[in-house]
């Protein structure tokens, strides 16, 4: 594994009067998908956030390629070469697909080559390319929410449970695309309820529980351990299956 | 058919200005089956269960519960009518506490919204009861929390709660485990499963986790581009091509599909 | 021992400046009238301001305040008519003198009026009368143009009224909504009704407040028609205005230049001296006002209200208008008034009303209409 | 159950694709309707008024009329429709930028008082930028203090707004003093031209060139520009547009600016209309606005152009015909558009 | 019985419970405390502007409707009044039914207006009321001979309200019960039942849908409540409790005009004391109104002194001159939005659950 692309550092955040992180640390390695896993509420959505500086840590070091970015604000972080999917989709409903997905270029123009790829992923982007996001069904948002992540090459992805609501075939589809990107030396930083998906996709994984990371490893080691499974996330996926 | 259907549909029809959402579907639900609808994403799963609730009217075709016609009926008068509907997204009184949102839930079963001159707090009546529903949801131990600083979860299993607590005959779940992480999706299933075991009910669910619909579901309904492509066995259905294509994808590779 | 008098006005709202000239001629009309020491008979002369806000609650608050807790003698405002006939049934209440300045419905000496009231400055009728007399001549047509509410209505009334015996003819009444900003349907339906005339055509505007009126109007022409374009007087900011319609005829209450008496001149030159500017419309009944005090107090030989009301009644007093008097039956000032046409010079701001003819109070029939 | 169930499969027909129709005729027609309203009214107006000329001065005059209320409300619907913040206090700075104008013109006495219809328009332009400006400046401020903290909540925005509004017409009295301000209109802007029997204002024209202008300009940069898009997206969730990696401040900073600016503009015309300014005349003109943008559909502005042309033709025709109409000709077409349409008639998509 | 009266809605702030105490106890006994007549009208707005600003807290702040035309069911009331008693004299009857006379036609006004356009966005709402208010106050103004126009209405009240009337003949407490303070009492009482009714109704199984409806429209309907049914419900009975307040306006004032009751002024002043007591709590309308009323009432006394300090500073006492105290409200307003979010009744509520989080 090469070097860490982005390292958290006892990151603690806040929010409001709510202590939310208790000292969050982890890397995640340069070229490789990094799962970031743990059960509702255990905090994966807000070290996200912080790391994109929507919550901005009051302790602790968020360091992108060996710069300190926990000062920085988001359209910095962003420009940094960071894209990011967060929980909701973060669509703009009022806005077309198509408007959507030109204000993630931020060149103002959408790569062809690029598009065409993006429509070969998700075939249904071209029917419901004109109407407003907001009328879009629940996985079609979740399509159009990583689309826009995609449409220009970045160096790191983040993306906050890309398969809620999306149907078996395109859960393949996606991933599929995921393997894509790691081969196109897109660093990704996944949040993820389907351990399946994880199994399959993930190089590292962290687990947190409580605000604070309790395992980090090989996701192969974690994927044939039931035991330990059991022990971080109360239940053994096989197990349930 | 021994039993005329509790709910049914006839050629229901949603268009958004040119395009048909869903296209004249016409299918009945069993009193004590759970119905699983399926189909890709935009097949028009949602649009359904917003037409027959009321969200948004038809533009061609009827909806009947207990044979009456309730295309033309008000929201409101649906969920009287005995149409409970979860939704996809939560969908909650978010400064509310959790004891309120079911009580008022309750008070509307009852039909007390216009009372004006007693306490609301009076009706212990109502609170018991709504402490009873949250109680088979395992949420009493928060009924003084407002719903916002709920996890997930818990705001998943009030849906639930608020759906018991309407009484309806008909209940409707859209995609109640999605986000929900691995520890927390059998309580809900579970509840579903009691919920059916009473067999006075009628459960149309919607969902994407095979394994979810393989353990609940009766019969199966398939929707595609908002057409109804295929009903009936979940085995049999989902072995059809058509089905393997449209919705699981032709990837052989079953690890990714398989999973839940 | 002390002379209180209450200054109840619009200090803050819509009107501030009025109300700012209004008190400022009623602290020079005490100066003047006292030659200067404020004193009358030894007792000292304390003026209370209280500010309505144009409201006519608070003006009733004010003037129930003033007369309650502050225990004034007298009072004088307010600056707009509503707020004035709300405070009507106070002075009635309190059993108390209210002198009404400058507000100007008919119906504060009208109507609504009691015996504690008393009015310095002129009514709506004196406003109209004047006009009528100013303008009316044989072989003249006229159209009236007023804002559709009492006011414009009332004037109109009595503008016509006053018209009868000049041998004028009102050809037409048009009347437009109070907040109109486009005048030129109404204008077009003016220029039609008199299309149908001959002789000398006149649009009489009778308009309070903003809007402006007479500049949209000569703004289409009126003059390739036929026609002339005539209102009343106003205060100086507005007769800017006037500067674009010289010649035109109207009737005013005041303009600085015109009054030739002692006291206008003391008025006058003080006002340069202070403020550097001529004393306005307001200021001018704000002295008048205060002469009034002044001068009932002297004839009364006390505060007492019913000794203050019997020497007022029918009771001569000077103001920078000249000589004024209280009509016994409904308590208003009678006075000049000034027939005008509109002179511009380059060097003057506005437009300059000079006198045509000073129009005395027995010129003038005003109606009683208590 | 299940030895019940039934394969139905065989039967259907597989939709390959999602069934999509081309928009009907219909359906364009309604589309158009709102555009085809201001001939229509026109026409109906020339057949109740039966005299050429009046209706022709009528309709001119009231066209002109509906463009410099469209001036002052554009900039009312523009910062609405892109930020969705409710500005009560844009009728300060339709006050505050025709004191800042006029205060100009009188400066420019010499200017605006020159017969050269050249030299009077230099003066014009000038008044008119340099109370964009400072309106701007304000409207920065107002934006930096005011209104921020509270974007995405109507009510406080009402709040706030109001408060502003008093302060501004209080600071304009300190600043100003409390008399009202006369001013003449330049020289060459005076009076009528007469063409056809029809008196025309020459001053009404200006504005209509000057509303017509703005229309396009403003159409342009919402649809044309990447600019509309960023800022509409930033209102919804103004976390995501940073994420992707904008500024979005900065941005709601300039359209705040550019909705003051057009209020400015908006100020100048309307005082050299009215030839009388005071620090309430913008709040009163309000009312007027507000029935605009409204019928419009709150936030477009292609909705406020028409709605603001019906409003003047019909106030005109109106008044003509029968003047106590014209009292609630403004609130009658409102309820009759609403009872219509009610989002207005350009109802801004917005999906949820 | 406490709890009964009060609909077990405490005020649960042991700051707030002496603040309202002592407005209350003030109000009560002002007649004794401050005498006066400009206490006692300060004191009698304050009770008529309580019963207003609650009634509007019941659309604000419970059912979350923005609506502009609050005044004019104020108007309506006072004009019912206003208008029986200037056709019928000074009677005793002329008041009950010039009171029901105004709050029959408010309550229709108000549903036929909630019928046409609570459907809509909420902003939208807000737009049209303004618009039907302004086109109200402009046909009250036109209607000049049955209305008195811009002028309003000034009358006679019965002699047992004037303070010519003595209803005993001894002084209490030093102070002579004339008529004008029979009247206060009155105002009082109705005031007390009135907000009492209120809070009930706020508490009521009915409240709490409101409150469900303002939280989230969409789900209220999808749980059986027609909502635009509960909010047309709450826009009349909104409506019927301002035209009362408008109707004890008229009697105190004995003069009713489009000045004191239907200004867009009012309005404004309306939704800042709802503001700064705190929306969606009854309790907020008292503390707003009072404080609200007494600044309103003072600020201008008060800028006097802090103007003759600065006396001579160029700007600043320009500023600071009294005749700018709507400057000063002007900013008030904002500075009430900003750090009273929940007005001063649910700022002192988060005190006390904090006191209470820290204390266990
Ligand atoms: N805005 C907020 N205010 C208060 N508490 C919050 C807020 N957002 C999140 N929390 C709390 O912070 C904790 C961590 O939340 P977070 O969303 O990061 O969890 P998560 O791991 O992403 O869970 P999920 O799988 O449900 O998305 C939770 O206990 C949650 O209740
Ligand atoms: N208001 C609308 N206007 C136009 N098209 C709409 C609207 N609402 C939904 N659609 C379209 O109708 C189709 C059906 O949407 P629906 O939400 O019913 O899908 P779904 O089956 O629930 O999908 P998912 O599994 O992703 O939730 C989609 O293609 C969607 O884009
Ligand atoms: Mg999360
Ligand atoms: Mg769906």
């Amino acid at each position: 594994m090469s070097e860490a692309l982005l390292t958290l550092q006892d990151v603690h955040t806040d929010i409001e009067q709510y202590h939310i992180l208790h000292g969050v640390s982890m890397e995640v390695p340069r070229g490789g998908v990094t799962m970031l896993l743990g059960r509702n509420g255990a905090g994966k959505t807000t070290t996200l956030r912080t790391i994109m500086g929507l919550w901005k840590a009051r302790q602790g070091a968020v360091t992108l390629e060996g710069q300190d970015i926990s000062k920085f604000n988001t359209p910095d972080i962003s420009q940094l070469g960071i894209a990011y999917v967060p929980e909701n989709t973060g669509l703009f409903t009022d806005l077309s697909v198509e408007e959507n997905m030109i204000l993630a270029a931020r060149s103002g123009k959408m790569n062809e080559d690029r598009l065409d790829w993006i429509f070969s992923l998700f075939p249904a982007m071209k029917t419901f390319w004109s109407l407003p996001a907001g009328n879009l069904s629940g996985g079609q948002k979740q399509m159009l929410a990583i689309s826009r992540a995609i449409i220009e090459p970045r160096k790191l992805l983040i993306v906050d449970e890309p398969t809620k609501g999306l149907a078996p075939a395109i859960i393949q589809a996606l991933t599929a695309a995921f393997e894509e990107l790691k081969k196109s030396d897109t660093t990704i930083l996944l949040v993820e309820q389907n351990f399946a998906m994880a199994k399959r996709l993930g190089d590292t994984v962290a687990v947190m529980d409580d605000g604070k990371i309790v395992h980090t490893g090989l996701m192969a080691d974690l994927a044939s351990d039931n035991a330990l499974q059991e022990r971080l996330m109360g239940l053994s996926m096989e197990a349930h299956q | 058919m021994l039993e005329p259907a509790v709910l049914s549909t006839r050629d229901l029809t949603v268009r958004f200005g040119g395009h048909v959402a869903v296209n004249a579907v016409t299918a009945d639900f069993h009193r004590g089956t759970l119905t699983a609808i399926v189909g890709p994403n935009g097949a028009g799963k949602t649009t359904y269960f917003n037409v027959i609730s009321g969200q948004i009217s038809a533009y061609s075709g009827s909806a009947i519960l207990n044979g009456e016609d309730i295309s033309s009926l008000s929201i409101a008068e649906r969920t009287h009518r005995g149409l409970g509907r979860a939704f996809q997204l939560t969908n909650l009184f978010p400064n509310l506490s959790v004891l309120e949102n079911v009580r008022l839930v309750v008070q509307s079963h009852m039909h007390s919204g216009f009372d004006l001159f007693s306490r609301a707090d009076g009706h212990q009546e109502l609170i018991d009861k709504a402490e009873h529903y949250l109680a088979r949801v395992n949420l009493l131990d928060a009924f003084e929390q407002p719903v916002s600083s709920l996890p997930h979860g818990d705001q998943r299993k009030l849906e639930v709660a608020l759906l018991l607590a309407l009484g309806s005959d008909v209940l409707m779940f859209d995609e109640p485990t999605a986000g929900m992480s691995v520890d927390e999706v059998p309580v809900v299933l579970d509840l579903i499963q009691e919920i059916k075991a009473d067999k006075s009910r009628t459960i149309l669910l919607v969902e994407h986790k095979m394994d979810v619909i393989h353990a609940l579901a009766d019969r199966i309904i398939v929707l595609h581009n908002g057409t109804l492509v295929a009903e009936g066995d979940p085995q049999e259905v989902m072995q059809q091509d058509v089905v393997q294509q449209a919705y699981l994808g032709n990837d052989p590779d079953a690890d990714v599909r398989e999973a839940s | 021992d002390e002379i209180k008098i209450a200054h109840v006005y619009g200090k803050t709202g819509p009107f501030e400046a009025y109300a700012k000239q209004s008190h400022v001629g009623l602290m020079m009309g005490l100066e003047y009238a006292t030659g200067g020491t404020m004193e009358l008979d030894g007792k000292k002369i304390v003026v209370i301001e209280k500010d309505t806000q144009l409201k006519p609650d608070i003006g009733k608050a004010m003037l129930e305040e003033a007369y309650g807790d502050d225990e004034v003698d007298i009072a004088v405002g307010p600056v707009s008519s509503g707020v004035a006939l709300a405070m009507l049934p106070v002075a009635e209440e309190f059993e108390k003198v209210l002198i009404v300045e400058p507000a100007v419905a008919d119906s504060i000496t009208g109507k609504a009026f009691n015996k504690y009231i008393f009015r310095t400055s002129r009514n709506s009728s004196q406003d109209a009368i004047s006009n009528a007399v100013a303008l009316g001549k044989e072989g003249v047509s006229i159209v009236t143009l007023a804002q559709d509410y009492a006011f414009g209505r009332d004037g109109v009334a009595a503008f016509k009224e006053a018209l009868k015996g000049t041998g004028a003819k009102l050809a037409y009444e048009e009347y437009a909504p109070r907040d109109t900003k486009d005048f030129t349907a109404h204008a077009q339906r003016m220029f039609d009704a008199l299309a149908k005339e001959e002789g000398r055509k006149i649009i009489f505007v009778i308009w309070a407040g903003g809007g402006n009126p007479l500049g949209k109007l000569k703004a289409m022409n009126p003059e390739s028609k036929g026609v002339e374009l005539a209102t009343g007087g106003n205060i100086l900011a507005a007769m800017k205005a006037y500067k674009a319609l010289p010649g035109m005829e109207g009737a005013t209450y005041y303009y600085y230049d015109i009054p030739k008496n002692p006291v206008n001149d003391w008025l006058v030159k003080e006002h340069f001296k202070r403020y550097n500017s001529p004393p306005d419309f307001f200021t001018a009944g704000g002295m008048a006002s205060a002469m009034a005090v002044i001068e009932a107090i002297k004839q009364a030989g006390s505060t007492e209200t019913d000794a203050l009301i019997s020497a007022m009644e029918g009771m001569e007093f000077d103001s920078p208008k000249g000589k004024m008097k209280f009509r016994k039956e409904d308590h208003q000032a009678m006075q000049s008034m000034y027939h005008f046409k509109i002179k511009v010079q380059d060097d003057v701001e506005w437009g300059i009303p000079e006198l045509v003819r000073e129009l005395k109070m027995d010129e003038m029939s005003i109606p009683v209409r208590n | 159950m299940s030895d019940q169930a039934q394969l139905k499969a065989a039967e259907t027909v597989m939709p390959e694709r999602a069934i999509i129709e081309a928009p009907s005729f219909q359906d364009q027609l309604i589309k158009l309707t709102p555009w085809l309203l201001v001939p229509i009214i026109a026409f109906v107006g020339f057949l109740a008024i039966s005299s050429g000329p009046t209706w022709a001065t009528l309709t001119i005059a009231g066209l002109a009329m509906g463009l410099m209320i469209f001036i002052m409300a554009s900039g009312l619907t523009l910062v609405f429709g892109l930020m969705d913040v409710i500005n009560f206090g844009h009728g300060a700075f339709v006050s505050l930028g025709a004191f800042i104008g006029v205060t100009i013109l009188l400066m420019l006495a010499g200017w605006t008082s020159s017969p050269s219809f050249f030299i009077n328009m230099l003066a014009l332009f000038l008044a008119i930028s340099v109370a964009m400006g400072g309106t701007a400046i304000f409207g920065w401020a107002f934006e930096r203090y005011i209104v921020m903290p509270v974007y995405g909540a109507h009510l406080k925005q009402i709040l706030v707004t109001m408060g502003g509004l008093i302060i501004v017409q209080q600071l304009i009295h300190v600043f100003w003093g409390p008399d009202e301000i006369f001013i003449a209109r330049p020289e060459s802007l005076k009076g009528s031209i007469e063409l056809f029997g029809a008196s025309i204002e020459r001053y009404r024209l200006v504005a209509v060139g000057i509303g017509v202008a703005l229309f396009a300009l403003m159409r342009w940069v919402l649809n044309g520009t990447k600019i509309g898009l960023l800022v509409r997206a930033g209102v919804e969730n103004g976390e995501m547009v940073e994420a992707l990696g904008y500024n979005i401040r900065r941005l709601f900073v300039l359209v705040f600016m550019a909705g003051s600016a057009l209020a400015g503009l908006g100020g100048v015309m309307w005082g050299l209309y009215q030839e009388v300014i005071t620090a309430h005349m913008g709040n009163e003109i309000m009312i007027l606005v507000f029935i605009v943008v409204i019928i419009g559909g709150l936030g477009s502005i292609e909705g406020c152009f028409i709605g603001a042309l019906l409003v003047g033709l019909l106030a005109n025709y109106g008044a003509y015909l029968a003047p106590k109409f014209a009292l609630v000709s403004n609130i009658g077409l409102m309820v009759a558009i609403l009872m219509w349409r009610p989002q207005g008639l350009f109802p801004v998509v917005k999906a949820k | 019985m406490l709890k009964h009266i009060l609909s077990d809605d405490f005020p649960r702030s042991r700051i707030l419970t002496v603040l309202l105490i002592v407005i209350v106890l003030g109000l009560v006994f002002a007649p004794f405390i401050f005498p006066g007549t400009r206490s006692l009208n300060t004191a009698a707005r304050i009770c008529i502007f309580i019963v207003l600003i609650a009634s509007y807290d019941l659309l604000l702040g419970y059912t979350g409707i923005v609506s502009f035309a609050h005044t004019m069911f104020f108007g309506i009331g006072a004009y019912g009044v206003a208008l029986t008693l200037n056709a019928m004299g000074p009677s005793w009857a002329a008041i009950p039914l010039g009171a029901l006379a105004g709050v029959v036609c408010a309550g229709l006004l108000a549903l036929v207006i909630g019928l046409f356009s609570l459907r809509v966005k909420a902003i939208f709402f807000a737009m049209v009321t303004l618009a039907v208010a302004s086109a109200f106050a402009v046909l009250v103004s036109q209607l000049s001979d049955f209305t008195g126009g811009e002028d309003g209405l000034s009358y006679k009240i019965p002699r047992e309200f004037t303070p010519a009337f003595k209803l005993f003949d001894d002084k209490i407490f030093g102070v002579r019960i004339s008529g004008k303070i029979v009247m206060y009492y009155s105002i009082v009482i109705v005031s007390i039942l009135l907000f009492l009714t209120m809070l009930r109704m706020v508490n009521s199984p009915f409240g709490r849908v409101l409150q469900a409806i303002r939280e989230n429209a969409f789900r209220a309907e999808a749980i059986g409540y027609r909502t635009v049914r509960y909010q047309t419900a709450t826009n009349v009975l909104a409506a019927i409790f301002a035209a009362l307040a408008g109707a004890m306006m008229a009697l105190w004032l004995r003069y009713t005009g489009p000045d004191t009751t239907l200004s867009m002024e009012i309005m404004v002043d309306i939704l800042l004391m709802v503001v700064i007591g705190g929306m969606g709590t009854m309790y907020g309308a008292i503390v707003g109104a009072t404080i609200f009323i007494l600044a309103q009432n003072y600020l201008q006394n008060a800028l006097a002194v802090a103007g003759e300090v600065t006396e001579g500073i160029p700007i600043l006492s320009e500023l600071l001159h009294p005749d700018r105290w709507l400057l000063w409200l002007g900013l008030l307003f904002i500075l009430s939005v900003y750090f009273f979010p929940t007005g001063v009744v649910g700022r002192l509520r988060e005190h006390a659950v904090r006191r209470k989080e820290t204390a266990t």
